[in-house]
Order: C-alpha cells, then sequence, then structure tokens
C-alpha cells in the first residue's frame, strides 16, 4: 500500500456532501471504473457472472455495476475498490477483451431525493435534454451537461448518479449544485 | 376616474406603483397599461421617428405604442409593453424616446419636419462631405433612433434553461388551447399547455360571452381545478412558446418572477427547449386597424382591445357623457364592443361602420356607409371627423375604437418558411399546409373564431394529434357557446391627403407605401425595408396585411399576389439574459483542473488557459518581482537540476487490438505499429488534406496495447479522428480504442537530476541508462506500490522522464517529489518556463503547428512515409505543398537587447516592407536565459540554405524593427546528447 | 434537431459533430496511378444537394459511434440513420 | 436623377411627386454581350463595375427573386479588412477603399460607417497570432492597431473585464472598419448599375445553361432563352445547384448562418467586438437594434432558418462578454444560406466552359467583400484576366495545393 494519500476529484481527502432541500449530492471517490471493449469476432463475456446490458441501459449484481457505453463496449463499476488495480481484476474475468483502467478518467456523484422521483425528474429537465419522465430505474446514458459529457444512471426512483469527467468535476459540481438549489422548494 | 363594474381585477389588493415618477393605485389582476387606464393616463410613450405622441392601442403582446422602460438600476428593462407588463406593487416604469418630458418632448419637432423624413429619404442626401457621416449625421440619427436605453450594468438576476418533452404541446390556453388540452390529457397523453398570459382563458377573459349560460370563468376555473388533479399535465402560465424548431422542438420563455418586485432566491426567467411529438397551435387572432387621417392620437385604439379593458380589466379610456366613445368598423364584431360598453354604461358617440348596409346590433347612433377621416387633440384624442356621403362633421370623442377584423395569429405556423394562404371569405392570412410537421394550427389562429368552433376546433385539433400518435380520444363534453357568424367588408383603410399610420411605432403612413410603390419598391420585402414597415418591436402583427392591403390597391393586384412577410422567431421579444441563461462568469464553460491544481494553489502559481485546461503558468517565489523572474529561474532549474511539471493535459489515448499497429501505421505519418514493446516514438499526424495538424508519441505498453499522447488542444479532434478510421475507413480491422486523458497525472521530470530524484521514488526499477534508455517506457511501482507508468521522454532536450500515476495521485506525489528533491534544487515549472525549454530546443508547439504548415516546413518531411499508406500522404505531395520553401529556423536578434515579438514578420534586408516582400514571420520568441538573450523560432523562405545571413523582423504595429542572425533550431545541445545521457 | 441514432432511439442533434458528405468513407485506393487526383476529388468535391443528402455525424458526447444519417437540406427532415461502420462494411462486401 | 440634400429639400416642400422609379423593370431581351445570374450584392456590383469602370453596355441581371434577396438582405452588415494570408488581404484592403468611396460613386447613401472592429484578444498566443495578422495588414496597406486591456478598457468599458471564464487581455482592433447598410448596398449598387442602362430582371430563374462545344451560348429561364456571349455566375449560397446545371462540382458546401437583432435601443456600442472564445460578434445598426451572431449551425442546409442550439450558443456568449446586454429583448433572427468553401476563402474564376465564369464560396464574409467582389469579377469577364487582387482565388487551388486557409482548419467547411 503506498504511502502517498490521494485526494478526491474535487480536492478534497474527503468525499465532498452538499444537501438542497429533497436533493442531496455526495462524491463517490470509492467506486472504481474500468472500460470493457470486445476484440473483433469476440463472443460476449459474462464478467462476474453477469450479462451485459443492452444499449442504454445499466445492470447491478452486488457490488458491480455495468452500463452501456457504445457498441461492444461497456464501462464496469465496483463500489469500494477504487484503490484496487480493478482494471486487472476486470482483465482477469474476460482476458480476451480490451480493458482499460478508467477509475480516475471520471468522477462519480450520487444524487438522492429524499421525496421520491419527483425533485430528480425535476433537476434532470433542469440539466440534459433527455425524457426525465422516460429516464428509469435502471437506464443509463452518455449526454451533454452544460457543454461538458456526463454519464447518467438512473439507480433508483430516488438515486442518480452522474459520471463526469475527473478533470471538470468541479464545474460539474457546481452545475448540479445551482439546479438543485433552484429546486430546493420542491 | 373610476372603474366599470366587473372585471377580472382583485379590487382588495391595492398595489402602488409609478409611472414618470407618479404614483399610482392599481389591483391585482391589473396590466400596467390598465391600471394606467384606470388612473385616466392615456399618453405613454412617443413614436420612433416623427416623436408623436402615443397611448395603448391593443391589449396583449402586439401592442406597437405603449413602451416604457421598466424597472430601474441594473434591473432596467426597456421597451416593455404596458400591455402585458403584470402589474405588482411597487412597479417602477417610465415612458421612453422622449427629449423632456413626455407631454413635452423636445423631439416632437421633427413631426413638423415630417416631409422630409419620408421613405427612404436618408438614402438619398447626408452623402457630402464625406467625412461629415461618421462625425455628424449618424451620431445625430443614432441619437434620435432607438427607443429605450439600457442601463449599460450587468444583468444582476439569474437565469435558468430547462429541457421538457411531452405528446402534446397545446400553445395557446384560449377556447380551443383549453379543449385541446383538456381533450389530450384525458386521453393519457403527456401534455404541457403554454399561456403567455398569467391567467388562463385568452380571449374568453375579454368577452362577456357565457359558457352553459354563466359567466366563461367559471368554466375555467372547474377545468383548472381538474387540471391539477392530471399528473400527466403540465400547466404553464406566463410562458411565451415563441418559435418553433426542427423535429417538434419548440423555444418557450417561462417568466418565473417578472410579476414580483426581485426575484429573490428564484430565477427571473427560464428557457425552456420543449420537444412534443405534436403541438396544437391555439395562438388565437389580432385585430388589424383601419388607417385613417392623424389615426395615432391617444385614445384611438382597437375595438377588440377596448372591449377587453373593459370586460376584463373594468377600464376605459373615457366615462364622459361629454366625452363618449366611438367605435369604428367594418365588421359586425366592432358592434360588439359598443354593447359590451354600453352594458357597463360607458356612454357612446354611435358606430361609425363603413358598410353601407351596416347590421345594427342594439341602440346606439349607427353610422351606415360612413368614416373617420380626421382627428384632434394635441396629446390625446378629443374630436373625431365623420364623413357620411361625403359630408363631413366633427364630434366630441375621447376614445375612438377601431374594428378593421382579425388576423389569425399565423406566425408561429410559419416558422419554417411556410407562407399562410389567404381567406377571401375571412379577409385574412390562415395558416397554410406547408407548415412545421407535427404543428396542428386550431381556432381563431385558423380563422375559427367564434367561441363554439374555437373550443369544437381546439378539440377536433388535439384528436387528430392522439390518433397520430396511437392514442384513442376520449369524448370531452364542451359547453354551450356563442357562435354567431361574423360579416366583414373588404375595406383597408381611408382615403385622404392627410397622413394616416399604418405601423404606428415605426411611423410608417399610406403616404410612405405609396411613395415606395412610385420608386418601384413594390416587392413586399422592399417595400418593408424601404419604408421600415413592420420591423418595430411589434414585427407588423397590428399593420402588416393593411400595408398589403394598401399596395395591392395601387398595383391592382391581390394581396395574396402583392405577398405575405416571412415569419421567424421570436413570436415577441424574448430577454437576450434568458436565451444565454446559465453561468456568465467564471463557470461560462467548463474549466478542467489537472491533478495537481491543488498543490500548484497552494504554491501560488499563476494560471493560464491552455484549451479548457487552467494550467500553472509559472509559480512566482518570494522576493521576484516580475514574472519573467520567476521563469528564468524555473527554466534554469530544468537545465542545471531538476524541474516538474505537470504535463497531463496532453490528450491520451488508449489503442488495443491485435490490429493496432497497423491501425496506428495509417494514423501517423510515420511507421509506428514497429515500435518496440516498451519502446516510445515521436510520431506526427497530417489531414487528409495532406498539412501537419498534430504531434506526440505513442508507447508501445504490450503486444496489442500501444498508448498515444496528443498535443493538449487537439485531443478531442484526434480522438474523432481516430474514431472515424476505425469506424469508416477500416472497420475491418481489429482495435478497441479510450480515452484516458484524465484517468492519469502525469508529470514531467526534467533536468541532469531526473534521473536522481526519480530513483528515490521507483520501487526497484532500474533507471540506469543502458536498462531504461531514451525513448524507453514501463509499468512500475512508485512510492511503495503505487501503480505507475514511465516513458523517458522529453520535450526540454535535458534527460527527461514522464511519470504517470492514477490521477487521484498526482499531487502528492508532486508534492513527494518536490520534498525529495529539495536537495538536488527540484522546482515546479510552468506553461511560460515549458515555452522557454521548448523554443530553445528548438521544438514545435501550437503556433508553429498551426493547420497551416507541411511536415517539410517543420524539417520533418522525411516523417512522412513513402513506404506505407497514410492519412494525408498522398495530398501532401500536391504541387503547391511540395513547393512551400519556407522553412522553420531559429533566429537570434543582432546587436540588440530589444525584446524580439512574435508575429514580427521577416525581410530580407534592405528590401522595402511589403506583402510581395515578405519572406516569412517570427512564431514563437522567448528570453533565453541559457543563450542570454532574446531568441525566436520562424518560418522563412528558403530557411534552411540561409543560416548566419541577417534579416529585418518588422512589427509596424507596434512600431519595432530588428536585424536577427538566422540559426539552427536548437539552441541547446544540437547533437541531443544530453537527453540520451 | 433530433437524430435517430439506430441503437440508442432519438437524441439531441447537439449530442452530435457534424463532419458531410458520407462518400467521406469511401477513401480512394492510395496506390492508383491517378491516387491524387481521386483523394482532390475525394476531399475537396463533396455533394452539396438541396434535397436528400446522405451525411457523417459523429456522436461525440453519447456512444462516439459515426453514423450516416440521410436528411433532407431544406426541410431538415431527417429520413433514417445507420452506424458507419455498417454502411463500410457492406460498402466493403459490395466492391469485392 | 441624381440625389442630394437639396432634391429632398424640394421634394419635401412640393409633395413628393418628382421621385421616379429607382430602376426599371425592363423585359429581357433576346441576348445580351455578359449576363450576369444572382441579383444580390456581387451580382449588382459586378453589373455595376461593367458598366462603369470597363465600358461593358449590354448587361443583364438575372435575379430569381426579388433584388437583394439573398445574402446581400440578411447579413450583419459588417466590413473590414483584417486578413492575414497574402492571398485574402490585398483583396479585402481593395474592397475597404472601394467602401469609403460607395457613395459618391453610387450617388446613394449605403451608409457605410467607419466605427471600427476589434477583436478581442485573450491568451498570449492570441496576442501573437494577432500581431502577425495586424502586422500583415500594415504591409498591405491597411491600418490596424494592437490594444492593450487598459487601451480597449478605455474604448469599450462595459466588457466582463473581472470574472470572465475567458480574461479578456487586449484586442486588435482595424479603425477603418465598420459596417454599411446591407439593402442600401445592393439598392445603390443597382440603381447606379440600372441608370448605366445594365437591365435588371427581377423574378427571372435560372433554369439551365445552353452549352455546345464547350462554350456557353446563354441561359433559360422562368422567362424563356437569352442569349449571351458571356455568362457570370454570382448566386452565393445557391452555387452548387446552379453549377450543376452545367455539370460541374464546387469545393462548397452550403450552410446556414443565422443572425439576430434585438429591439431599437439609444446608442450603446460603438463599433463591432467579436469575441471569438464565446462564438459571438455585435455591432448596433443606425436604427438602433442590436446586431449580433456567431457560429453556423454546422450542417449542410438550405433551408434559411437555423435551430434553437446556435441561438443559446450566441447569446451565452453575448452575455458573458458583455452582461449588460441582458435586459434588451432579441427582436427577430434570420438565417442565410452560406457557400462555405473548401479552405474558407472564395472562389473568382473561369470555368472549363468557354465564357462561364463563377464567383463564388465566400463562406460567411460575403458581405464585405461586395464592392471588390464586383470589380474584380466585373475585371475578369471584361478582360478575361483576373484582377491583381483576387489572382490567388483560382478553382484549381484545392487540386494543386495552394489553398488559403486562414483558420488552418482544412477541408472542413463547417470549421471556416
Amino acid at each position: 500500500m503506498t504511502d502517498l494519500t490521494p485526494i478526491t476529484a474535487l480536492g478534497g481527502t474527503i468525499a465532498r456532501v452538499e444537501t438542497f432541500g429533497a436533493l442531496s449530492l455526495t462524491e463517490n471517490p470509492a467506486m472504481a471504473l474500468a472500460s470493457l471493449a470486445l476484440r473483433k469476432g469476440q463472443s460476449v463475456p459474462s464478467p462476474f457472472g453477469m450479462t451485459l446490458p443492452e444499449p442504454g441501459k445499466w445492470t447491478k449484481s452486488g457490488a458491480i455495476g455495468v452500463y452501456w457505453m457504445a457498441k461492444d463496449q461497456w464501462m464496469v463499476e465496483a463500489e469500494g475498490r477504487a484503490e484496487e488495480d480493478f482494471a486487472r481484476v476486470l482483465k482477469a474475468e474476460v482476458p480476451e477483451a480490451s480493458v482499460t483502467e478508467q477509475t480516475d478518467g471520471w468522477a462519480a456523484i450520487e444524487i438522492t431525493s429524499s421525496k421520491g422521483a419527483a425533485p430528480i425528474k425535476a433537476l434532470l429537465e433542469k440539466l440534459v435534454n433527455i425524457d426525465a419522465g422516460a429516464f428509469t430505474q435502471g437506464s443509463a446514458l452518455r449526454t451533454g451537461l452544460d457543454h461538458m459529457s456526463v454519464f447518467l444512471i438512473r439507480r433508483a426512483e430516488d438515486r442518480l448518479a452522474v459520471w463526469g469527467m475527473r478533470s471538470s468535476t468541479e464545474t460539474l459540481w457546481h452545475a448540479l449544485a445551482v439546479a438543485a438549489r433552484r429546486l430546493e422548494d420542491i | 376616474m373610476t372603474r366599470l363594474s366587473g372585471g377580472l381585477i382583485d379590487r382588495n389588493s391595492s398595489f402602488s406603483f409609478t409611472f414618470d415618477g407618479k404614483t399610482y393605485t392599481g389591483h391585482q389582476g391589473d396590466t400596467l397599461a390598465s391600471a394606467l387606464l384606470a388612473n385616466g393616463v392615456r399618453l405613454m410613450g412617443r413614436s420612433f421617428k416623427y416623436h408623436r405622441p402615443r397611448g395603448v392601442v391593443a391589449a396583449g403582446s402586439e401592442e406597437p405604442n405603449a413602451m416604457v422602460e421598466l424597472r430601474s438600476g441594473a434591473r432596467t428593462e426597456p421597451n416593455t409593453r404596458a400591455t402585458v407588463a403584470e402589474l405588482y406593487d411597487g412597479l417602477v416604469a417610465k415612458s421612453q424616446n422622449r427629449t423632456g418630458s413626455l407631454a413635452f418632448d423636445a423631439l416632437g419637432v421633427n413631426d413638423y419636419f415630417a416631409p422630409f423624413f419620408a421613405a427612404g429619404f436618408y438614402y438619398k442626401t447626408f452623402m457630402w462631405p464625406r467625412a461629415f457621416w461618421e462625425k455628424l449625421y449618424e451620431p445625430m440619427i443614432r441619437r434620435a433612433a432607438g427607443l429605450g436605453r439600457l442601463s449599460m450594468q450587468a444583468d444582476p438576476d439569474s437565469y435558468d434553461k430547462g429541457f421538457l418533452h411531452c405528446d402534446v404541446l397545446v400553445i395557446g390556453g384560449g377556447a380551443a388551447g383549453l379543449a385541446a388540452a383538456l381533450t389530450a390529457a384525458r386521453a393519457g397523453a403527456q401534455v404541457i399547455l403554454c399561456d403567455e398570459d398569467f391567467r388562463l382563458g385568452g380571449r374568453l377573459l375579454a368577452e362577456s360571452h357565457r359558457l352553459d349560460g354563466a359567466p366563461a370563468t367559471d368554466w375555467i376555473s372547474t377545468l383548472e381545478a381538474e387540471f391539477e388533479t392530471l399528473p400527466n399535465l403540465r400547466v404553464m402560465r406566463r410562458t411565451t412558446v415563441f418559435g418553433v424548431y426542427d423535429h417538434g422542438i419548440y423555444g418557450a420563455v417561462e417568466r418565473v418572477s417578472d410579476h414580483v418586485v426581485e426575484p429573490g432566491n428564484k430565477v427571473r426567467q427560464t428557457l425552456w427547449r420543449i420537444t412534443a411529438k405534436r403541438a396544437v397551435l391555439a395562438a388565437g387572432a389580432t385585430e388589424r386597424h383601419i388607417p385613417f387621417a392623424d389615426n395615432d392620437r391617444p385614445g384611438v385604439m382597437l375595438g377588440g382591445a377596448m372591449r377587453a379593458y373593459a370586460n376584463r380589466w373594468a377600464v376605459t379610456p373615457t366615462q364622459s357623457a361629454k366625452d363618449p366613445v366611438a367605435i369604428f368598423t367594418n365588421n359586425d364584431d366592432g358592434h360588439r364592443t359598443a354593447l359590451d360598453l354600453m352594458s357597463k354604461n360607458v356612454p357612446i358617440l354611435g358606430v361609425i361602420d363603413s358598410r353601407e348596409n351596416a347590421p345594427r346590433f342594439g341602440d346606439y347612433d349607427l353610422f351606415s356607409g360612413a368614416m373617420v377621416t380626421g382627428t384632434k387633440g394635441r396629446l390625446g384624442l378629443r374630436d373625431i371627423e365623420i364623413t357620411k356621403g361625403g359630408v363631413a362633421s366633427w364630434h366630441r370623442c375621447a376614445a375612438l375604437g377601431v374594428s378593421g377584423g382579425w388576423n389569425p395569429n399565423v406566425h408561429l405556423a410559419s416558422h419554417h418558411r411556410g407562407r399562410p394562404v389567404w381567406d377571401d371569405t375571412l379577409l385574412s392570412f390562415v395558416p397554410g399546409a406547408d407548415g412545421p410537421a407535427g404543428l396542428i394550427p386550431a381556432g381563431a389562429c385558423v380563422g375559427l373564431g367564434s367561441t363554439a368552433k374555437a373550443l369544437a376546433d381546439g378539440a377536433k385539433a388535439a384528436g387528430i394529434a392522439l390518433a397520430e400518435l396511437g392514442i384513442k380520444t376520449p369524448e370531452v363534453a364542451l359547453p354551450d357557446a356563442e357562435d354567431m357568424p361574423v360579416s366583414q367588408a373588404d375595406f383597408w383603410h381611408v382615403p385622404g391627403k392627410k397622413r394616416a399610420w399604418v405601423d404606428f411605432q415605426n411611423d410608417v403612413t399610406v403616404k410612405d407605401i405609396s411613395l415606395a410603390h412610385k420608386e418601384n419598391m413594390k416587392p413586399v420585402e422592399h417595400l418593408k425595408r424601404w419604408t421600415t414597415l413592420g420591423m418595430a418591436t411589434d414585427q407588423g402583427k397590428t399593420s402588416n396585411v393593411s400595408a398589403l392591403a394598401v399596395m395591392a390597391e395601387l398595383t391592382g393586384k391581390s394581396i395574396p399576389q402583392t405577398g405575405t412577410t416571412i415569419f421567424r422567431p421570436p413570436y415577441t421579444g424574448v430577454s437576450l439574459s434568458v436565451l444565454g441563461g446559465g453561468d456568465t462568469g467564471v463557470n461560462f464553460r467548463p474549466r478542467r483542473l489537472t491533478p495537481t491544481h491543488t498543490w500548484a494553489k497552494s504554491q501560488g502559481a499563476e494560471f493560464v488557459e491552455v484549451g479548457q485546461w487552467m494550467r500553472a503558468q509559472y509559480f512566482p517565489q518570494a522576493g521576484e518581482t516580475d514574472w519573467r523572474e520567476s521563469v528564468d529561474r524555473e527554466t534554469k532549474a530544468v537545465r542545471v537540476g531538476v524541474g516538474l511539471c505537470d504535463v497531463t493535459t496532453l490528450g491520451k489515448v488508449d489503442v488495443q487490438g491485435a490490429d493496432a499497429g497497423e491501425f496506428l501505421n495509417r494514423m501517423y505519418s510515420n511507421m509506428m505499429g514497429t515500435v518496440a514493446v516498451g519502446k516510445v516514438r515521436y510520431g506526427l499526424m497530417l489531414r487528409e488534406d495532406g498539412f501537419a495538424y498534430d504531434d506526440g508519441t505513442c508507447a508501445r505498453l504490450g503486444e496489442d496495447h500501444y498508448v498515444v499522447t496528443t498535443t493538449t488542444a487537439n485531443a478531442g479532434l484526434v480522438y474523432r479522428n481516430m474514431e472515424f478510421a476505425r469506424q469508416c475507413l477500416w472497420p475491418e480491422l481489429d482495435v478497441q480504442l479510450i480515452s484516458t486523458t484524465d484517468a492519469w497525472a502525469q508529470i514531467a521530470v526534467a533536468g541532469p537530476k531526473s534521473r536522481l530524484l526519480l530513483e528515490r521514488v521507483v520501487d526497484e526499477f532500474d533507471l540506469s541508462n543502458d536498462a531504461f534508455p531514451f525513448m524507453g517506457c514501463a509499468e512500475l511501482t512508485v512510492c511503495k506500490g503505487l501503480r505507475a507508468r514511465l516513458f523517458r521522454i522529453s520535450f526540454s532536450g535535458e534527460l527527461a522522464y514522464e511519470i504517470a500515476v492514477p490521477a487521484r495521485y498526482g499531487n502528492a506525489l508532486m508534492a513527494r517529489l518536490m520534498e525529495l528533491g529539495a536537495d538536488l534544487g527540484a522546482a515546479p515549472y510552468g506553461t511560460e518556463a515549458l515555452g522557454v525549454l521548448r523554443i530553445e530546443k528548438g521544438h514545435a508547439a501550437g503556433a508553429e503547428l498551426n493547420g497551416q504548415t507541411t511536415a517539410a516546413m517543420l524539417g520533418l518531411g522525411r516523417m512522412v512515409s513513402a513506404k506505407k499508406d497514410s492519412i494525408g500522404a498522398v495530398m501532401s505531395r500536391r504541387e503547391g505543398l511540395a513547393r512551400d520553401a519556407r522553412r522553420l529556423v531559429g533566429l537570434q536578434p543582432v546587436g540588440s537587447t530589444e525584446r524580439l515579438m512574435a508575429g514580427s514578420h521577416l525581410f530580407t534586408q534592405g528590401t522595402a516592407h511589403s506583402m510581395e516582400t515578405d519572406q516569412g514571420w517570427v512564431t514563437s520568441a522567448c528570453y533565453s536565459p541559457h543563450v542570454g538573450g532574446y531568441i525566436g523560432l520562424g518560418y522563412l523562405e528558403n530557411g534552411d540554405t540561409r543560416m548566419d545571413e541577417e534579416i529585418i523582423a518588422a512589427n509596424p504595429i507596434e512600431g519595432s524593427e530588428m536585424r536577427l542572425r538566422v540559426v539552427p533550431a536548437h539552441f541547446v545541445d544540437p547533437e541531443g546528447e544530453r537527453l540520451r545521457d | 434537431m433530433l437524430i435517430p441514432h439506430p441503437l440508442l432511439g432519438l437524441r439531441d442533434a447537439q449530442e452530435f459533430t457534424y463532419l458531410g458528405d458520407a462518400n467521406l468513407i469511401n477513401r480512394p485506393d492510395p496506390n492508383a496511378p491517378n491516387a491524387e487526383a481521386m483523394f482532390c476529388d475525394y476531399v475537396f468535391l463533396r455533394d452539396n444537394p438541396a434535397g436528400v443528402h446522405r451525411e457523417l455525424w459523429y456522436h461525440e458526447q453519447g456512444d462516439r459511434s459515426w453514423l450516416v444519417v440521410t436528411r433532407n437540406t431544406v426541410t431538415h427532415e431527417i429520413l433514417g440513420a445507420e452506424l458507419a461502420s455498417d454502411v463500410a462494411l457492406a460498402h466493403r462486401e459490395g466492391s469485392k | 436623377m441624381k440625389f442630394s440634400g437639396f432634391k429632398v429639400i424640394k421634394e419635401a416642400l412640393t409633395g413628393h411627386k418628382g421621385w421616379t422609379p429607382l430602376w426599371r423593370d425592363p423585359e429581357p431581351q433576346s441576348d445580351y454581350d455578359i449576363v450576369i445570374v444572382g441579383g444580390g450584392g456581387h451580382g449588382l456590383a459586378t453589373a455595376f463595375y461593367l458598366a462603369k469602370s470597363f465600358g461593358q453596355a449590354r448587361i443583364a441581371v438575372l435575379e430569381k427573386g426579388w433584388l437583394g434577396s439573398g445574402n446581400i438582405g440578411r447579413n450583419t452588415t459588417i466590413i473590414r479588412s483584417n486578413y492575414l494570408l497574402p492571398g485574402n488581404e490585398p483583396f479585402y484592403e481593395f474592397s475597404m477603399k472601394l467602401w469609403e468611396n460607395l457613395e459618391q460613386e453610387t450617388n446613394f447613401n449605403s451608409m457605410v460607417s467607419q466605427r471600427g472592429i476589434i477583436n478581442l484578444i485573450h491568451t498570449d498566443a492570441q496576442r501573437d497570432a494577432y500581431r502577425r495578422r495586424g502586422n500583415a495588414m500594415r504591409f498591405a496597406g491597411a491600418d490596424s492597431v494592437l490594444l492593450s486591456r487598459e487601451e480597449l478598457r478605455e474604448k469599450v468599458p462595459f466588457l466582463n473585464y473581472d470574472n470572465a471564464r475567458f480574461p479578456i487581455k487586449g484586442g486588435l482592433m482595424q479603425p477603418r472598419a465598420g459596417t454599411a447598410r446591407h439593402d442600401g448596398v445592393a439598392w445603390g449598387y443597382a440603381r447606379g448599375a440600372d441608370m448605366r442602362g445594365v437591365d435588371i430582371i427581377q423574378n427571372c430563374e435560372v433554369t439551365g445553361f445552353k452549352i455546345e462545344r464547350g462554350k456557353v451560348l446563354g441561359v433559360e429561364t422562368s422567362r424563356g432563352f437569352i442569349g449571351a456571349k458571356k455568362v457570370g455566375v454570382a448566386v452565393a449560397g445557391s452555387s452548387s445547384r446552379v453549377m450543376s446545371m452545367a455539370g460541374m462540382r464546387l469545393p462548397i458546401e452550403s450552410h446556414v448562418l443565422q443572425a439576430f437583432v434585438s429591439e431599437g435601443l439609444k446608442p450603446t456600442i460603438p463599433g463591432v467586438i467579436t469575441f471569438g472564445a464565446g462564438h459571438f460578434y455585435i455591432s448596433q445598426s443606425d436604427k438602433g437594434g442590436l446586431v449580433f451572431g456567431g457560429d453556423i449551425d454546422g450542417y449542410n442546409s438550405y433551408a434559411q432558418r437555423g435551430n434553437l442550439p446556435v441561438i443559446e450558443d450566441v447569446l451565452e456568449g453575448g452575455m458573458a462578454l458583455m452582461p449588460m446586454i441582458g435586459r434588451a429583448r432579441l427582436l427577430r433572427g434570420w438565417g442565410g444560406v452560406m457557400d462555405m468553401s473548401m479552405d474558407g476563402s472564395p472562389i473568382i474564376d473561369r470555368t472549363d466552359i468557354e465564357g462561364l465564369y463563377f464567383n463564388g464560396g465566400w463562406c460567411y464574409g460575403g458581405f464585405k467583400a461586395t464592392p471588390a467582389s464586383g470589380y474584380a469579377f466585373a475585371h475578369l469577364l471584361a478582360t478575361d484576366r483576373p484582377h491583381d487582387t483576387a489572382k490567388a482565388y483560382r478553382l484549381d487551388r484545392f487540386a494543386k495545393g495552394y489553398v488559403i486557409d486562414e483558420r488552418g482548419a482544412g477541408a472542413q467547411p463547417n470549421l471556416h
């Protein structure tokens, strides 16, 4: 174990949390991430015994989540395993596929609502051009948000994850926080 | 002045407001216009050109005259229509476009010179003397023109943007819109209903018609209660749908807090982009007036507006039997105004109807076959002249309602350059069949203006939308309503010699149109541009059709032959701040921070924007007074000790697959696939047109695993081009790509002592020159087990490495390296020192690789392999590229210690300086501590054959010029021994 | 505008970067005797019809796929979209 | 009829009885020496200079709609000659000089207003690039000034200097640049050409070329065949469409560029300001409207209308640069179809068909070029030799590799 101390994408040593009315934003630096891409002609594998999801979808099994990224390409998340070499773990699961370390390429912000789906829907409406009402549990999509590229995952009716590029997390947090603050009275 | 009975205002509320500094009171439910009228104020503004006194004409967003400056200070909002400004307690408004007071506007003198200001007069004069245009004429015109005034202070309010999606969007909350929304919502469709007013009902609020025998507001209230229970219906009041865009996307602005003094913690407005599978356009109709002599005095208004003020706001411009109200109409609808006013005991002079056998609908004086032919009253209407059978007579009259028929609001239905079509029965344009896909116009905006027809048509339109979406339409019971036919005469303006206004705000009269006709400005677009007709803030809503009628009369053509104008978004003016929306300051666009940002900040670094990144520019230290001092110190640290620089911003692309090597051979101009595992190679990329556009390195980490680096600026472009090649050009290759730019913190460790320093952090890794030579790469661990990648590459020309660790550890690694390197003179360096180091070494960067340069110009001509195909190889051999003789050279001032400026142009000594004799330019320049003076890089004609020649660098824009010696573009270690050491 | 992505359904055109004429898929043979002339036509002389146009869009803020979109340049109506890799592979099969 | 202040006063006092049509509406003759296809700014200017400066007679201008209905009537009216490359800068400077005498030459006030243009500088690298450009302008006889942040602040104090994402560090100014009343330019040239005998034929759409043995003999139109010894095509926006009737493919794509105007305001913006980092430029018309725009929509289009994202992008830039305009309202937006060429620079050249000449590819910069384009095209049509300042605008420069790529963006029209 290295003796260097890591920092979060927002520059802190602990994850940032902020609450605005029903909505809470939490930085999730413990989530590991790696990409999985099929080689030409390779049959679709089942890492960790999971069926890789269809376009626009996210699935979860235990601490592992998988979301579709592109044709023949997925992102695999692992809760609490950011300090491991998770890409190596994944590669062992899918030795034929191309695997790339992405844990620090992206930063996850988990958004929870204490009032069910409505605040999440209202937040989505202010941020991204997707049909917020149809973005139900298990949906995952990459889109633009305030000139940034993000992955959105609807983990539950009252939970949304936003994966943004690590370097612009400060701007992303600002955008999410401003939108959430303006929804405080929902 | 007292209010009339009835109305939809809350008489229990009392709002205090000011207009031109004078305090008045009004009620909740008032607009500024209705409240001013209730206080007896008729004079509300001045016209654009002649500064004529003007009062309110309309009761909605088509208002051309009653334009005010609303609010004060930084929130001043010019050109606000008093007719749609919702009254609130504390509202402050001022009149505009006046010099002096509203009643005594000095520029009112323009009116006396009106003959000189005929249509297009300015195109014919002000040409002599030439210089007077900018100095005299134009400033004069500009001061007189314009209407309102900006505060020149930043808008202090905040704005939101948002995105909504629905099955059916209903635009307009009048009879048709309400019926449509109800039908679609009861069907279970996702429905959005938008209305620009603060109260649903549209024209139902302005009329005295009853629904099912009860006031219309009863039905509306019942409906609103039901709407509350429908989760699939979103009702958006104060929301104007201003434009229709491709594929069912509608732009709308919600005025969230324009009806309160200050928004507080709310936004002022929200811009909504609504994606709708279908839309019902229930935008209603706008009344047109009838031009006659001096028809622009305060007190002359549209008949329907007069009725709206009486019914909805319980006000009328006059209630004096001595100064009664008159109605001038060419149709039945005008008579309704008279009846509604009479029912509220407003004294009526009579109805002047242009039709010879005008019908009578009530007990009032009827002037059939008559016209209004003149008016009097300096600041407001006092008398009108009625001419009947050639006999004119003057009558006291303080308010005149003019009814010229109704124009369906075809605006949005024509946004995709659809042409409205003329309806001979309705005597108006109706939406054409070529409107935006998915938009279904209904109700008064297709000419179905009776309440019953509008209700039925709204429901029908919703039914069409639902059917197209495969949703079953429910039976919806609609209330019994008025369904009176309206007859109308083909009568457009009152002939006469005096000025009769067509376009009120821009002062365009019938005479102007006639002059345009005479000067052959007949096509409607010429007419518009020559006279400025329809170009005012109301965009011709009340004037265009009348103007077409006048031109049609002059040319002997029909109105549709004369033309239609093109309708473009927005439907009504939209504030620039809501369209701009979002953050205007430092968060205007994303900022990317490097992994060592926190550390650099703690060291007091100055930052500079590079691409989207904020990079440390230099690290000033105590005692340093000038940026150059810091940069020189950082540069020297690299040359004699060891320097550290965060280079994470360089793009990184992970390339894997069985054909990765072959793929890279085709992306790079040079052979790349053959680089050995554990090695790095420099590479150049060309565009397909043969010009160089990016350079970088490619490291081979495994048999089928490469990592490509790009310049900071081109990271996205290179990635896009690689995906293009992978998917479109060579889809048969087995290649997988993914960006890893942000994943790795990459730090350059450069300088003669870099190896010494790195040895202190690597875990059991042999850094000796033999074990890890120049252009080597490896995966290893550092600082007791942290996974890392090490590349032995050099941008500075010194012994140097780049070390990469997971981004979260970049900050700590930087601090650790600084700590461990203290005795080696370790120093961080920023982009300025980086620039100096690379210029000293002759490495090209953005200024040299600007998309206009060839490989040969860079001195890299041999890197374009002739042995294989690669993007751009074929076209790089074109004549023009092959003949380009400019070459990158080093440049050193001779006999001058002045600063050499990049951007200076190069000339052969003794030649005149002109474009023809231009020999090149200085691309980059800096002070070189190593050389002890300024140095530069530049492109010079035949530069490779001109070593030691003295040339001239001319910089006339800053008045400087100096002699330079042409030298090789390597000021440091030309043999490259240091980096291989 | 909305682009009907073959895998993801209707997506906001703002997520995409536009390139142009779909013929850019058909890169000429660099070894042909008249390769330079063919490349000049390929790079510079693109289809520019007032009407139906096949064109390349890149889903830069989405799945990074290149699409061939068939769109009317006068009305902006979109008639279809395919993955460019499918089009390119099919073209190869066809020219074999 | 000569226009003058005296004439305006005389007519005002005598009831405006003496005004006559600004141009005739002649029936097309069976043939002409020179037929210009396209009655926009460039076509009308070409006809004007052919008649005035090159002594040509028997000229017709054919316009499918009303004269001036193309991009001359839908642009942001900016005139400038602040280019970098030797292929461009002398041409645009020649144009500036023609602008400076335009009104006297046409006897029509086109309101050429030299209130200056400022291109903002945000980085040191950009300052270097603008220094290179400003110097290039000087060497071509144009004017240029490099403004420091302080000098800029004095001239335009209302910019966001203190809280900007893209810090404002100065500007490159061309004081002689400015704006002109776009319609007035078309009308001035039309009237001037008409007065010199040119037949301007509106509502006359060219539907084909008559070409025999590689030589053009005339044009088929909606009003019948019109013979011509020479045909000059100046139909930017429709170039590909029209030239395809002669069997030609062009290095041009058609793209829509939107522009916008606010409601009228008292004087606010002194000249033209361009904010490259935020895709925004702005000036104020004599009538008081703020006139502004930004990038092209970015996809091939002939629709003459654009979409919402670009409107938002433009205004986001505007608000970031000068948040004091926020309380003004957008009144109207419009879209013009641009001939976006493969290197961002125009084409004025002969074609492989004898007697057929082409002028196009103006990208979004055609308005400022109107006088020089007309003059150079007239020169080419009259003498069969390119005008000195337009020599680089050859059609074969693409194949041969002599592109004039100011932006260094390569063959990607939507990036120019």
